[in-house]
């Protein structure tokens, strides 16, 4: 049995507390299980398509952490894309409603059995529903930030998209808008680059080097970063969410992250060996540093494996919706507005 | 009385101090201009936005999301069409959410032909935007259905697409707004913005009271015993000209205004078809995939064994777009002598 | 016997060694994937383009413009929304300019549910387009179809929508394009991709030679002389399965399948309807100001005394979305047993 | 009566040869006779609507000189908005076509009397219709240039629009499709920057201090110039035409303009004071090294202003449309296509 080295035989400290660094990985850990076993399930029948974000933890996990959660002009609104499961799990989303939404059933309580899996939605946490159509949560983002500077506070708007999608001209907009000279907004824009659109590389349709530099022109405050390593991760969204939540200005945050399993179920969701695994990442850090052995972290796996497979059995028992519920809410239901 | 352009600025009016509305915007729809139909001067929430109608949606879906009450313009309909897209994402946010989320949103866009708009100020947009589920949609003919179905878009918690005939913008109704003046030129004076430097004007409000045409209801303009004409938009007015022109050949038409496309006012049509076994459908956008043939389909699903004759349409021609000159304009969309003609036909049809 | 993918590829591929296509593009169309439904693969002049719909329709009117004979994909119908103002630009640009420019372009968009493809991957898009003038339109329910329309649409000097049911991509025909090898485990050799690394294989095309389905034609798919069925796309196959159901109950049916949307084959539907007195067109675009209503106008319009019943029409819900949950989105499209239940309803109807 | 001063007097030569200079002066007041007697057929009821560029000439005159002009692949292919009168002037096109289209006449070339004034088309010239939706041009160009870069040769694409527009999505995608690695487009990208979008001024409502910034982060070669100066406009379209046609590879070449007679006739095309003359600026250098006499320029004002008049009286009397004449050109007519 291997013992954990002491912290003083690292090189230095890492940037953050050991305590958060655990919690990072078992945020992680966990949220990687679920999308294993929600890939699971569509490979079981358990579902009829899956996308998710397997591969981005070390970024949406810290993401999550540092979102000012609840509802109302207050705290954050959020306009994800379809591979922020990871920032859920870490604001402490029941993993059991990603399968649900998974498996379409009438429980699922972002969708009621109508969306694919990822696409989340949740109005206690200001989470709007995350949108099939590319990079149009960019042209949305802009009206609840606006709204949220004129209430003045600390909270903000926080939007999420992939590198291809910025070639649509909501990306555009989402920088025209959030600049208008004494209009800026309080927009924390967040681009997750891992590179591909389903199978066309980035590199042969874009030419900016960095996309953050399209901020540049704007007067936007930009970053380009390895989303990848949790701690810079977490330090860099800190910085950018700092300056958006005091300043009320924008900041565009271009995070490099992995495609650890492919695009979607369309592809296979398969392990793709050529792409960097943050999760070792990670633990190759807390294990330098003596912060957890390989046991405890193989026992963190263990466990949300183990949960996860009895939340997926538990979820494939729930019911589906009928087929009169397509009549429902077509316009609103609720009280008041 | 007012024109439909102050009566939509009276009722927008009366939506920021009454009603919650936060954001009256859209391209020139603040200061100095306050809209090019001037139907947004001196609003207190008015302002202007970049040249982006993209944007434009997007921030009212945004901005309603937020819990605010926003009312965006397109400056013309005719440029509403790259955002399709995110109308059909406003229309189903509540659906696929299950729910959760409702967008109190109106969407404001000056619609049809008939001020010499050539190709792109003359676009229609009610049979598109009948095709998208989710909305409610209303178009007024006169300036105080333009008032109360403002407010009632408003109110909604649903997203409401207003669409105001560009043609009827300046015309006088002949109803008086509750609060308004008597005299028009009292209410120019107070509302309208002068000519030349805007900077320092205010307006002065009149004490505009609240008055609401419910979504959904339509409006017998016209009763009548031999056929029904159902219109919507500038065919209203077209449609009471032609009505009137043949009182004097003892053919008597019962014209109904729909005032809502979505939803719609079906008991008005049923009630109406049953009396005179008859039915026409006017609207100025193009006639293949038009709004009217839904109605048509209706009629004919359901009151096919009352009818004396086919159900007709009358429409704007299948054109790619309406020409400038004179000539083709009139050639592209209902005129009066062509529903006059229409509805004389109607009238001869022995079942 | 290809399957609808096939087809296409196989058109495509005629397409750019006979008819002269330069570019056949959009996300994702060139190598390795060669399209979501594998439709591009290994085509010459395939490339994949930028995640942006805008970019790609704007490139196919370019290269128009310069003369080239592009081939556009829009990787779903869901997605091409956001570019209505573009469609219709193309759609208007040789009547706007009196004549001056052409533009022989092709778009090609998969539409309509059937792949459990939830809120946005099941969308019509029909509707909305018979609404753009300037445009020809055509559905493919067979692969050969697929391919004589394609062949059509690119010899075609005019803007040519292409409308593949996502549900029939993977289809297999019943009729051999002509060239085509007899068996298809050796077309699937010559021209699928393989599995895996993709960077050197190249495709080895059968000798496929030029077969033209006539834009504007429709297909007699099943005569009959009780009534009269008009269907497209996906609803095809779905009311040819009701028709032969019905043969058991005495209910004989004619089925016509439209695939040119527009221009469309109006004598065939004329002379049916003359022949049974009974129609009802069959899609799964929603309903309200659906194409098949501008079809039910036209009968009523021309046919009304010639019908024994009132024509029918049997169409998607009008909903925001189609659900992922089977019962949901079979609550919401057209299925078998529905257009079933329409038919024997019509049948019976006694005038 | 003023003689020319003497060509030593002056402090320094201008860049451009005297005869151009005459030649461009020629041309910037012939434009602008046509502009204003435009605004005259609208004061006077002899068409609906106007829209022009008055106040671009400087501009707009050598674009139009340095346009490789004609039809096909080896040509400029020229996607322009409403305010490019002056260039096609300098193109050598017949000043009663516009007129034709002001008074929407059947003679009309570019429309048959459909379309708004200012709506060119001209085939011939690979000058594709002007379109009232702003900026989708930017959309179009694309086409054209990369029909020309696989093409090869010296056919360059020129597209032009306002500064208001490149708030649209279509500006962005211009700037994402032409710099394609690998594909970068040989397209010439104007905005003529009056600082208005009808009411609305720029600085409301844009941030970036230049709308050539934007290049940048495409690695898009740019320039802001000062475009109401005829002299330096011919210089910095030259090289940048040069080098879009040389390197195949696009430029973006922002130009600072006036807007002399108010957005349209919906806001009265009245002369506006406040904004500098680019005619007056361009005879103060002729005058200045006595390249013209104030005589000799007053004759080119008379002189177009007369042939205008002329002309006016000619298309006044040319007939209308019929009715029927909707139904043409719905599908294409011609042979081939
Ligand atoms: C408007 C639109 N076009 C096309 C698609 C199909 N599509 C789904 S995901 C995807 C690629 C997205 O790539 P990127 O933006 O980089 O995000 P990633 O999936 O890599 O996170 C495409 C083309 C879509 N969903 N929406
Ligand atoms: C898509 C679209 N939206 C709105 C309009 C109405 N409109 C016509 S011109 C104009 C302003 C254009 O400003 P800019 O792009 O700066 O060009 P400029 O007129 O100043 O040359 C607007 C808003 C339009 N024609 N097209
Ligand atoms: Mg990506
Ligand atoms: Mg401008």
């Amino acid at each position: 049995m291997s013992r954990p080295k002491l912290a003083g035989a690292a090189n230095s400290r890492p940037a953050l507390a050991p305590e958060l660094l655990v919690e990072m990985h078992d945020l992680m850990v966990k949220a990687r299980a679920l999308e294993e076993r929600l890939i699971q399930m569509y490979k079981q029948g358990d579902g009829f398509f899956w996308i998710g974000g397997p591969g981005e933890e070390a970024f949406n996990v810290p993401l999550g952490l540092l979102i000012k959660k609840g509802s109302g002009l207050d705290y954050d609104y959020l306009h994800f894309h379809y591979r922020n499961s990871a920032t859920l799990i870490a604001m402490g989303e029941d993993p059991a409603n990603p399968m649900r939404q998974m498996k379409n059933t009438a429980t699922d309580p972002y969708s009621g059995g109508r969306n694919f899996a990822g696409h989340f939605s949740k109005r206690e946490w200001n989470l709007a529903p995350v949108t099939s159509p590319i990079a149009v949560q960019y042209s949305i983002a802009i009206g609840t930030a606006y709204a949220q500077k004129r209430h003045g506070g600390e909270g903000i708007t926080i939007v999420t998209g992939g590198d291809a999608g910025t070639a649509e001209g909501d990306f555009a907009t989402c920088l025209v808008w959030s600049s208008r000279p004494g209009n800026e907004l309080p927009i924390l824009i967040i681009v997750t680059h891992n590179k591909w659109g389903i199978s066309t590389h980035y590199s042969t349709q874009q030419g900016p080097k960095n996309i953050a530099d399209r901020a540049t022109a704007f007067g936007i405050k930009n970053k380009t970063i390895d989303g990848n390593d949790a701690i810079t991760s977490y330090l860099e969204i800190k910085a950018a969410m700092d300056y958006v939540r005091k300043e009320r200005k924008p900041f565009l945050l271009e995070a490099h992250v992995s495609r650890l399993y492919g695009h979607s179920s369309a592809d296979g969701a398969n392990r793709r060996p050529e792409e960097e695994d943050c999760i070792v990442r990670i633990e190759e850090v807390l294990l330098e540093h003596g912060i957890m052995t390989r046991e405890q972290m193989d026992a963190v796996h263990e466990k949300w494996q183990k949960e996860m497979a009895e939340l997926h059995r538990k979820v494939r028992e729930e019911p589906q919706p009928n087929p009169e519920d397509v009549w429902k809410h077509i316009y609103w239901e609720g009280e008041g507005s | 009385m007012a024109n439909m352009a102050q009566a939509i600025r009276l009722a927008l009016h009366y939506g920021e101090e009454h009603l919650g509305v936060t954001d009256i915007f859209g391209e020139d729809v603040g200061p100095p201009l306050g809209g090019v139909f001037t139907a947004t001067q001196g609003l207190r929430t008015a302002w202007n936005s970049p040249l982006d109608e993209r944007g434009i949606i997007g921030m009212a879906i945004g901005l309603a999301m937020a819990g605010q009450r926003p009312v965006a313009e397109i400056q013309f309909a005719d440029y509403i069409y790259n955002t399709i897209d995110l109308l059909k994402l406003a229309g189903n946010t509540c659906w696929s959410s299950n729910g959760q989320w409702n967008l109190p949103m109106v969407v404001m866009t000056p619609v049809g032909a008939g001020i010499r708009g050539s190709i792109y100020h003359s676009h229609s947009f009610d049979a598109v935007m009948s095709h998208i589920p989710g909305w409610k949609i209303v178009m007024p003919a006169t300036p105080l259905d333009a008032y109360g179905l403002m407010l009632s878009a408003i109110k909604d918690p649903n997203p409401v697409m207003f669409l105001p005939p560009k043609a009827l913008m300046r015309h006088r109704g002949e109803e008086l707004i509750p609060g308004e003046p008597e005299d028009p030129r009292e209410l120019s004076k107070m509302i309208d913005a002068p000519v030349g430097d805007r900077s320092k004007w205010k307006p002065t409000w009149p004490p505009v009271e609240e008055y609401v045409v419910p979504i959904g209801k339509a409006k017998l303009v016209r009763p009548g015993s031999q056929l029904t004409v159902v219109a919507w938009g500038r065919c209203v007015p077209l449609a009471l000209q032609a009505a009137k022109q043949l009182e004097g050949e003892g053919i008597d038409v019962e014209l109904i205004d729909l005032r809502s496309i979505w939803p719609y006012d079906w008991e008005a049509i049923r009630a109406s078809v049953e009396k005179t076994g008859k039915v026409m459908f006017v609207n100025e956008d193009t006639e293949v995939t038009n709004f009217g043939e839904h109605l048509i389909r209706r009629t004919i699903e359901e009151l096919f064994y009352v009818l004396l004759a086919p159900p007709k349409l009358v429409a704007g021609k299948h054109l790619p777009g309406i020409g400038l000159a004179d000539a083709l304009e009139r050639a592209s969309v209902p005129q009066v002598e062509e529903i006059a003609e229409a509805m004389r036909a109607l009238a001869r049809t022995e079942p």
